[in-house]
């Protein structure tokens, strides 16, 4: 199990802020496809991966990074602080 | 050092006064405040959401690297989330050090980090609606300076 | 626009309270104070000199320059001259603008302009004897980028 | 007769802050050197004109500008304001 986040029109789309979701993706990349299958919203939030970022336990990551380890995932726009 | 992510109004004056320590080998103080700007006359508030734990553990790896990279003496950030009204002030920097360059570059530094580094989103409301404020491609660009 | 060339201490953050107005089109402001430094511990005070009259004629031409140059909303500048004790402030700059880029260039071009075009002079007075500041070409040379 | 000043090192070496002076000097280079043939302590202060700076009437100048119309010329070092 895995906590995952969305966060700004992410999390609008999907439509809740925090899941935990039961899954053996090996990274972020593998959790979003696998996301993405499960219904609409998510493939509505997920169908462009240039336009999101991702961190893995509050850091900022890539896409291809392993999975192993992590208890939190966020996925959210780029970010327009300042 | 100091931090500070808040949902409560900020005076940056009062900020700035706090911040001042008289120490002798500090010849430069640079603040920078950003405001709500309402550019159209349509704005009703921006709201800021922000990702609680991740916001501070970015922005104190930017302060660090900051104090380390210009020897800051002192070195401060606020940055608000929730609800504000046009003029108020979102966010502050303040940097002490030795000479003017140094404080500020590690201003500015902060500042295109903060930016783009450290997990805050914009949504301007306005009386038709609302919109997510997009990232800027030059706000991506700015960090390659550094 | 305003700028003041005087004996009297002056206190930053009051200065900047009163410089932030309410102007729902200035997204970024930026300030910048310049104190007495004591790097070695024998400094008993700084002496400024300045040159009555075209000290203020200077100093305006340099912030309308910076005022057209970047569109500025405000600009202020304080400079003080006379005898100030370690840790005072001797200067100040601020500057108000849309967004962060213009608040920040406005403001070390003053910065800038007021090292070296100018006319102030400092002297550094200690237990042993008094010597006058030498300009650094590094001053000069910063001027180059503008 | 025209207004001189002197500020800083310059005030220092020569012993006055200000003072009126006769002269026919086209230019601020033909006064200094009036000046410093005057005697010792004009000549100590204008000795090296590399390290000096000219304003006629508060306006940052050069050695080579005419004097014609002024009415205040200041003599200084390089300024160390900021």
């Amino acid at each position: 199990m895995i906590d995952v986040l969305y966060f700004a029109w992410v999390r609008e789309r999907i439509g809740v802020a925090r899941e935990a979701v039961d899954t053996h993706a090996a990274t972020a990349g593998e959790l979003v496809a696998e996301l993405a299958a499960r219904d609409a919203r998510y493939g509505a939030a997920f169908a462009d991966t240039s336009a999101l970022r991702v961190a893995l336990d509050h850091k900022l990551s890539n896409f291809d990074t392993p999975l192993a380890g992590v208890r939190e995932v966020a996925f959210f726009p780029p970010m327009t602080g300042g | 050092m100091r931090l500070s992510v808040q949902q409560t109004a900020f005076d940056p004056a009062a900020e700035l006064a706090a911040f001042s320590v008289a120490q002798s080998t500090v010849g430069a103080e640079v603040s920078f405040t950003g405001r709500v700007r309402d550019d159209t006359g349509t704005l009703v508030a921006l709201e800021i959401e922000h990702y609680p734990g991740m916001t501070e553990a970015a922005i104190s790896a930017i302060m660090a690297e900051a104090v380390t990279r210009w020897q800051l003496a002192e070195c401060l950030v606020i940055h608000r989330h929730g609800r504000l009204a046009t003029g108020e002030a979102i966010m502050m920097v303040a940097t002490a050090a030795r000479h003017r360059a140094e404080a500020f570059a590690a201003a500015e530094y902060l500042m295109d980090y903060l930016k783009s580094r450290a997990p805050f989103w914009k949504r301007e409301i306005t009386d038709t609606g609302s919109t997510w404020v997009e990232a800027k491609a030059t706000d991506e660009d700015a960090l390659t300076r550094w």
